[in-house]
């Protein structure tokens, strides 16, 4: 009964959504001429290179035009690791009892993961430094950190994640963003402003602050995500 | 094959078709399947989809990423809409930020109840 | 520094991360004590900027120093400063009732702080960013922290209430986001002027699809039945101050959304008669189901429902007094049903079950909490000479004045439900047999200082409307002001590069 | 200052002070309400002139505050009331718990009323108007007895009244665009044929507080069951906000021309009015019936209450010059006596323990000075010349019989009349005459601050039997400022227009002497040879009776009458009301069921929401 | 562009599959596997479709993070969607 009702809803949904895409053509042109500054993608598209230096336009959007969004975002992870930490809050008394969920890993594995963690780390942290120059960036840096970090909390029973590390991380990057924001607001008015020079375009030191918030991105979602791991891990499993 | 509508039409098909279909393959499993995982599964399958849809309508046939590398920075004519993309981003990472809560709260459930069956935890009803 | 709407968000955020070294390194109450110092850094900022625009001033501030439809910006109308306004104060005043609540474990106490804050500010941001997906951003803040936060409690059923929440609550984030998504394929912009400006270019079928999205995703967040199936739930299981947090700030941040989407993205008369249908159907649901609850606080919550229906029907009437009989209503809901939520956990936190009868003489036993709570009752039933009368007659009059009979009747049919539930209630506290083997916690200073507040200014604004009323006034101008809007957002501040 | 926010002022600081010092000592607190309260009334009377309006501004909203005449005269009545209540209950809510809560709530109820009489503006009516509502609500429930029942029946009536006059008020903002009284009469906002609905729903709601049928359901108990000294104004002055009320719109529902006579352009007004009038002569009837069948001397009163409130309703709603005057006098009249009842209802209570007539009785030699107030109350209760009942009650039959064109309604009302006499003998008979109870040994006489009202009232009742013109004074120049042309009357003499005439002061001397020779010839008498004896004092077939079996008269009283009445008795009023509420309850029980705590529908609420307005979307959103 | 063609239509197809899979397995740890494959598709359309920034924001969070923090869910709960086989999954 109830089966039979939610397929019919979901015929009429796909329904309207089928006729709602009809009309928008799929690979159609909707930017128009760059040049002409009709909507907001052709002024980015048309003003990136000049007014912010920076190659990769998604950067620019994420970072510069709409970083707001981004600091939202990333208030959005902040929160989602402290709403976890507070959902499967432990109190002291159980932390004694906490047990690794996997069973130490063989050596074999051990080995290969601590050969593996820098490299991927360094993987992490290349593409969040040249975010602002080839696709990838903040988020994407960071959450290849925080695979690294997977890899080391599954294969060591005891390794700890380090929680005044992640701490530190988490904080200094948030506050560097916010900081470089009320900077801009402070200097030239607005908030997040771009009040560096913005350098040579495809140069790894250009786009002003745009590299600098997205390394602090970077190290922020590393350090939120590993949080999301360290604590989905440390959860006592059922006996 | 070698008619170009029909291409069109394919990759359109392809494209907006599997998007729609996650949706509602998304949908069917929130809607019907009982296990708490199956439901936040099929939610990140959902959020998929519409990322799918995201993306899809700011792609512009025959035209390139919109990244100024060496030797392309004068394209900025021939770029797909960067917009989509970024909003993309955002949104994926908080949807992972919302699976999390909910995985968490899952745990927490299953730890309470002792089930992961969503028509047992009705213990606030009416 | 110039103080300007970005500090709402910026100085919360800077606070929460910072909060975690702070605790760590100098001083572990300091989790406690910033949100509030941030707290009522943003109530100076309202009072400054409500002072610095004036009766009609618009601040549009940009931001990273793109000019409106490039980049995102906030914008502080009478409306939004009115809300951002409300809402600051109700953040200070619930965190400084749960500044030393005994339930929050110690160690919990941290996260709960940077929640709450960070819930309020989410809210905070809803109502003042111009832009349609930084909206969308604010409303995932809010979201994230509500479904915390009310799964906060291990004890009680706070998981069960928070998943259900969180179901709801990714189908509303999925709705707006499709909505946004085809909304930008018609116009290429983001922002909401600009979008309020071409909304007419978008083809029929399009548009009306865009505006049912936009209203069932917002209408989840703001209450609307039948979406509403989470809001019980969620309201009675969270902490007791985060119920006045769900009721004051996070279902206002949702209502205004969708009165944004209606008065300003679309100005689509229809609509308004499904706020009408939609609240009043709100309104009767939840109302006669509050009838028969036999917990506290969720008989309290689906009365905040039944008013949030009051609401959005009144924004219906659409008429310039209903619409600052609405706001009033808000305004008004804000702090009465803070203040129920907050004395109400109190008095369910000195009695054995959560339950009413549990409650009987408890009147006795905390004086001062039983008087509040009564004085909230009366308020929120619309007796005069509490404020909730006012309202409900600005409403009452703007209905009339549309010849609306049958409307008004229903109204006040329900409005009788309420005064029997909330009456049995009172009559339970004062009139009941005492239970004496309960021992009494009397709630802290600073508990009683945030509720002794919000009873203060019931009264005052019952008794004297006009301190309020001009606020009103400026704010429902702005809303409908559709033109100064689109004017003061897309040509101030000239971008500086 | 303003005499009209210093005399609300005086009030609110009593009752703030009331409240405060309730938790030091209940008599301090009370005579902080008594001296507010009276010192208020002298200001209200020596410093306000008729006929002065204040006018201020509330937002967009105009306030006007102000006393006519026709003010004047329920002003008579709730302060004189309010002033002898509180120092009556002085000594009645003395060793009680929470008298603060009890003084703050009493005050604020007479503030709120003398709000009610200065108001000018539907606004500030309707506030004080609630604020009546709420904080008799909690003098109602103050004796903690059956609060669920009693006080939520009460709200829920009160709503009910309130709210139907709030619409009717905003009704009258939309349409006429004034919250002025004086402006709405002008644009003739409570004319029938103008708009049926405004007249009809402030005449439901001021016919709740008349407790009108069917509408009354609420007032036997909460009048029974609050504290007495607060039924004294509950059902003496309270009432009367709702005759006030009533007053006002029923005199306007014509259309007038220029020498203010209606004209009748239809039947709809004259419809509503024999309504009203029919409605009010049932209520007088039934009330009658059920006060009648009371044990308890409160519950007696109450229902007589209900019924003399019915007398004052037919007495409005036949509308002339005659009928209303009549109502009015007897809206005055039964303030004072039924006060007067009440007080000795609470007298009795106090000393006694209780008011249960079958276990009281016999009291007239414990409580001589109480006895006297209820004999002279009683008589003018059941309208014996000559006191004040009679004038009114006379007053209301010769316009009943003369200007009513109903002669069932003249039936119903002289049926309902006369039945009272039963019950108006049962009370003083069960309380105070026969044996006396071994339970009542020791009862002594009322204090002195309880007798003092209670003698003062009697000595009004007289003094209004003897001189009805010092009543008709201001009451007729009320009736002119609220429509009324020409309204005459005299000190004493009573007439009709068969050019009969009665002068009172004939009847009362002749009435008086004849009173005392009685009481003197009766005394001497029973000064020689009456013998007293218990109830116990029976034997009955040679069988002792035992000692907790009751045997006094008082039980089944009117058992004959009863039996022959019974089907009257089978269906009431509240039982309907009763239906209708748990049939209510248990249809908001079914529809709270969609709420199934199941996560998953609420989900497809969600999907099947969306899809039906996706559905609707053509036809909601087009433009 | 044939090639396009080809290419989309099999991932559509493959997509489209792992979906149902995921969705019908009763094996949860197959199911979120499956998931894994979803985001793993989508992040080559989206490479496709020139949006390599959120190819590899979809790979890095979507194939890798999302996949793990189900499994660690499912470690912590049940492995049949119906619960009535043993939860077996000491090792992963």
């Amino acid at each position: 009964m109830r089966k039979v009702f939610v397929i019919i809803l979901l015929i009429l949904v796909g329904y309207f959504l089928t006729n709602t895409f009809s009309l928008i053509t799929f690979g159609e042109n909707r930017i128009g001429n760059t040049s002409e500054e009709k909507n907001v993608a052709a002024y980015y598209l048309n003003n990136t290179k000049e007014k912010t230096s920076v190659a990769n336009v998604v950067t620019a959007i994420v970072v510069n035009y709409r970083g707001f969004d981004t600091l939202g975002e990333v208030t959005v992870l902040f929160l989602a690791t402290t709403g976890l930490g507070s959902i499967l809050f432990r109190r002291k008394e159980d932390e004694d009892q906490i047990e690794r969920i996997s069973k130490p890993s063989s050596s074999l594995v051990q080995t290969g993961s601590r050969i593996l963690f820098p490299l991927i780390a360094l993987l992490g942290i290349y593409v969040f430094i040249h975010g602002h120059l080839t696709p990838g960036g903040g988020f994407q840096g960071g959450a290849i950190i925080a695979t690294g970090f997977l890899l080391m909390l599954i294969s060591y029973k005891n390794f700890k994640a380090g929680h005044t590390m992640l701490i530190w991380v988490e904080s200094l990057a948030g506050i560097t963003f916010v900081t470089i924001g009320l900077w801009g607001l402070l200097t030239s008015g607005s908030f997040l402003e771009n009040t560096l020079p913005g350098g040579e375009l495809n140069n790894l030191i250009s786009g002003g602050i745009i590299p600098i918030i997205y390394i602090a991105v970077g190290f922020k979602v590393a350090a939120e995500l590993t949080g999301v791991l360290d604590i989905l891990l440390n959860i006592k499993p059922k006996k | 094959m070698y008619n170009l509508e029909l291409q069109n039409n394919l990759i359109t098909t392809s494209v907006y078709g599997s998007a729609i279909a996650l949706i509602l393959i998304g949908l069917y499993a929130v809607l019907v399947k009982k296990n708490l995982i199956k439901i936040v599964i099929g939610l990140s399958i959902i959020d998929a989809g519409i990322h799918l849809l995201f993306v899809a309508i700011g792609y512009i046939k025959g035209f390139t990423a919109p990244i100024f590398s060496p030797g392309s920075e004068n394209l900025a004519n021939k770029m797909v809409d960067p917009v989509p993309q970024a909003l993309v981003l955002t949104a994926i990472v908080i949807g992972f930020a919302t699976t999390a809560v909910a995985l968490s709260l899952v745990i927490r459930l299953y730890k309470h109840h002792n089930t992961a069956r969503i028509d047992q935890i009705k213990s606030l009803k009416w | 520094m110039v103080i300007s709407p970005v500090h709402y968000i910026a100085v919360p955020l800077l606070a929460a991360f910072l909060i975690p070294l702070l605790s760590k390194f100098i001083h572990k109450e300091l989790a406690r004590i910033v949100p509030g110092i941030v707290f009522l850094y943003s109530i100076f900022i309202s009072i400054t900027l409500m002072l610095q625009i004036g009766d009609k001033g618009i601040i549009s501030e940009v931001i990273a120093g793109w000019q409106a439809p490039w980049g995102i910006n906030l914008v502080f109308s009478p409306f939004s400063g009115f809300l951002a306004s409300l809402m600051s104060i109700i953040g200070f005043l619930i965190w400084l009732y749960s500044y030393n609540f005994k339930k929050i474990d110690k160690e919990q106490s941290q996260k709960y702080h940077i929640l709450q804050m960070m819930m309020v500010t989410g809210a905070i941001g809803i109502v003042l960013t111009g832009d349609i997906f930084n909206l969308f951003v604010f409303m995932e803040i809010t979201a994230i922290t509500a479904y915390s936060l009310t799964s906060f409690y291990r004890e009680r059923d706070g998981a069960e209430a928070g998943f259900k929440y969180l179901l709801i609550g990714s189908f509303a984030s999925v709705l707006i986001l499709l909505a946004i998504m085809i909304l930008y394929t018609q116009l290429g912009t983001l922002n909401m002027a600009e979008i309020a400006q071409k909304s007419h270019l978008i083809p029929t079928s399009l548009k009306t699809t865009i505006i049912v999205l936009f209203l069932v995703g917002f209408g989840i967040e703001a209450e609307m039945f039948p979406l509403n199936g989470w809001a019980p739930d969620a309201y009675s299981q969270s902490p007791g101050p985060i119920g006045a947090a769900f009721a004051g700030i996070v279902v206002k941040a949702g209502v205004y959304a969708l009165v944004r989407v209606i008065f300003t993205l679309f100005d689509i008369h229809g609509a308004y008669d499904f706020l009408i249908y939609g609240g009043l159907i709100t309104m009767i649901i939840a109302e006669t189901s509050a009838l028969a609850q036999t917990n506290l606080k969720r008989m309290l919550a689906y009365s905040s429902i039944g008013q949030m229906g009051f609401v959005l029907m009144a924004f219906g009437i659409g008429t310039h007094q209903a619409i600052v009989g609405a706001l009033f209503l808000m305004f008004n809901h804000a702090i009465i049903k803070s203040l129920l939520f907050m004395s109400g956990s109190y008095l369910t936190y000195n009695s054995l079950t959560k339950q009413i009868s549990a409650l009987s003489g408890l009147g006795k036993k905390l004086p001062l909490v039983s008087i509040l709570f009564g004085i909230g009752a009366f308020a929120i039933v619309g007796l005069p000479p509490f404020s909730g009368f006012w309202s409900k007659l600005y409403v009452l009059s703007a209905a009339a004045d549309k010849n609306m009979l049958l409307l008004i009747m229903t109204i006040l049919a329900v409005s009788i439900v309420e005064i029997i539930y909330y009456f049995r209630v009172v009559s339970t506290l004062y009139y009941g047999k005492q239970n004496p083997e309960i021992e009494i916690q009397k709630p802290s200073i600073n508990a009683m200082v945030s509720m002794i507040a919000l009873g203060i200014t019931i009264l005052v604004v019952g008794v004297y409307p006009d301190v309020i009323t001009n606020l009103l006034e400026n704010a429902a101008t702005a809303l409908t002001d559709k033109a100064t809007y689109i004017q003061s957002v897309l040509t101030q501040n000239l971008p500086i590069n | 200052m303003n005499s009209f926010f210093l005399i609300l002022l005086i009030l609110l600081a009593g009752a703030a002070i009331s409240f405060a010092l309730g938790k030091i000592s209940s008599i301090i607190s009370g005579t902080v309400a008594f001296l507010s309260i009276a010192s208020a009334s002298v200001l209200f009377f020596t410093q306000l002139k008729n006929n002065t309006y204040i006018e201020f501004p509330l937002g967009e909203i105009q306030l006007q505050w102000g006393i006519d005449s026709f003010g004047y005269i329920f002003a008579l009545i709730v302060l004189g009331l309010g002033s002898l209540a509180s120092l009556y209950s002085i000594s009645y809510m003395q060793n009680k718990e929470r008298t603060g809560i009890f003084y703050f709530n009493f005050v604020l109820v007479i503030t709120s009323m003398v709000g009610i009489i200065f108001s000018q503006d539907f606004i500030s009516f309707f506030i004080f108007w609630e604020i009546m509502t709420w904080s008799s609500y909690l003098l109602i429930i103050f004796n903690k007895k059956d609060v669920k029942e009693i006080g939520v029946k009460y709200m829920i009536f009160s709503a009910i009244g309130a709210y139907s006059m709030l619409t009717a008020i905003v009704m009258i903002k939309g349409n006429y665009n004034t919250f002025l009284i004086s402006d709405a009469i002008q644009a003739g906002a409570f004319n029938f044929t103008n708009n049926e609905y405004i007249p009809i729903l402030l005449l439901i709601g001021f016919a709740v507080k008349a407790a009108t049928m069917p509408l009354h359901v609420w007032a036997p108990k909460a009048y029974s069951n609050s504290p007495m000294s607060f039924t004294v104004i509950f059902s003496g002055a309270m009432s009367k906000m709702g005759v006030l009320g009533m007053a006002l719109v029923l005199v306007r529902i014509f259309t007038f021309n220029a020498n203010n006579e209606a004209i009748l352009p239809n039947f709809s007004p004259i419809i509503l009015q024999q309504t009203l009038a029919w409605l009010g002569a049932i209520t007088a009837v039934i009330a009658t019936l059920y006060a009648l069948m009371q044990d308890d001397a409160k519950k007696l009163l109450a229902y007589s209450s209900i019924a003399q409130l019915g007398y004052i309703t037919v007495g409005l709603a036949i509308g002339t010059k005659l009928s209303v005057m009549a109502a009015l006098f007897l809206a005055i009249v039964h303030g004072i006596f039924k006060g007067a009842l009440f007080m000795v209802a609470g007298a009795v209570e106090r000393q006694a323990g209780t008011t249960d007539m079958t276990k009281v009785s016999g009291l007239i030699r414990k409580m001589p000075f109480t006895f006297f107030t209820a004999l002279i109350a009683i008589i003018a209760l059941a309208g014996i010349p000559p006191l004040g009942g009679f004038v009114g009650k006379w007053m209301l039959y010769e316009s009943l019989i003369t200007e009513s064109n109903s002669y069932f309604l003249v039936i119903l009302v002289f049926f309902s009349s006369t039945s009272a006499f039963l019950y108006c003998y049962r009370f003083l008979f069960g309380l105070f005459l026969g044996q006396e109870e071994e339970a009542t040994k020791d009862v002594k006489e009322a204090p002195i601050t309880m007798i003092i009202p209670m003698l003062i009232l009697s000595v009004l009742l007289m003094v209004t039997g003897a001189y009805p013109g010092i009543l008709f004074d201001p009451i007729a120049k009320g009736m002119e400022t609220i429509g009324f042309n020409n309204v005459t009357w005299d000190m004493s003499v009573l007439g009709n227009i068969w050019g009969n005439s009665v002068n009172m002061i004939y009847v009362w001397l002749t009435i008086v002497i004849v009173f005392i020779a009685a009481f003197i010839f009766l005394t001497l008498k029973g000064l020689k040879g009456t013998r007293y004896v218990s109830t116990k004092d029976i034997s009955t077939s040679g069988e002792i009776p035992l000692e907790h079996e009751n045997l006094t008269f008082q039980i089944n009283f009117f058992q004959p009458f009863r039996r022959a009445a019974a089907p009257m008795y089978k269906r009431s009023m509240d039982k309907i009301w009763n239906e209708i509420g748990s049939g209510l309850e248990s249809l908001f029980n079914f529809t709270r069921k969609i709420y199934t705590g199941n996560g998953q529908t609420y989900a497809i609420f969600v999907i099947a929401f969306l899809v039906l307005m996706l559905l609707l979307k053509d036809t909601l959103f087009l433009n | 562009m044939i090639v396009y063609v080809i290419i989309f239509s099999i991932l559509s197809i493959l997509l489209i599959a792992s979906a149902i899979y995921a969705v019908v397995q009763k094996d949860l740890l197959i199911a979120v596997i499956s998931t894994g494959v979803i985001s793993l598709i989508l992040s080559v359309f989206f490479y496709l479709m020139h949006a390599p920034d959120v190819a590899l924001t979809e790979a890095a969070i979507g194939i890798a993070l999302t996949t793990i923090i189900f499994v660690i869910t499912i470690r912590n709960t049940t492995r049949n969607e119906d619960e009535s086989i043993d939860n077996n999954l000491d090792k992963f």
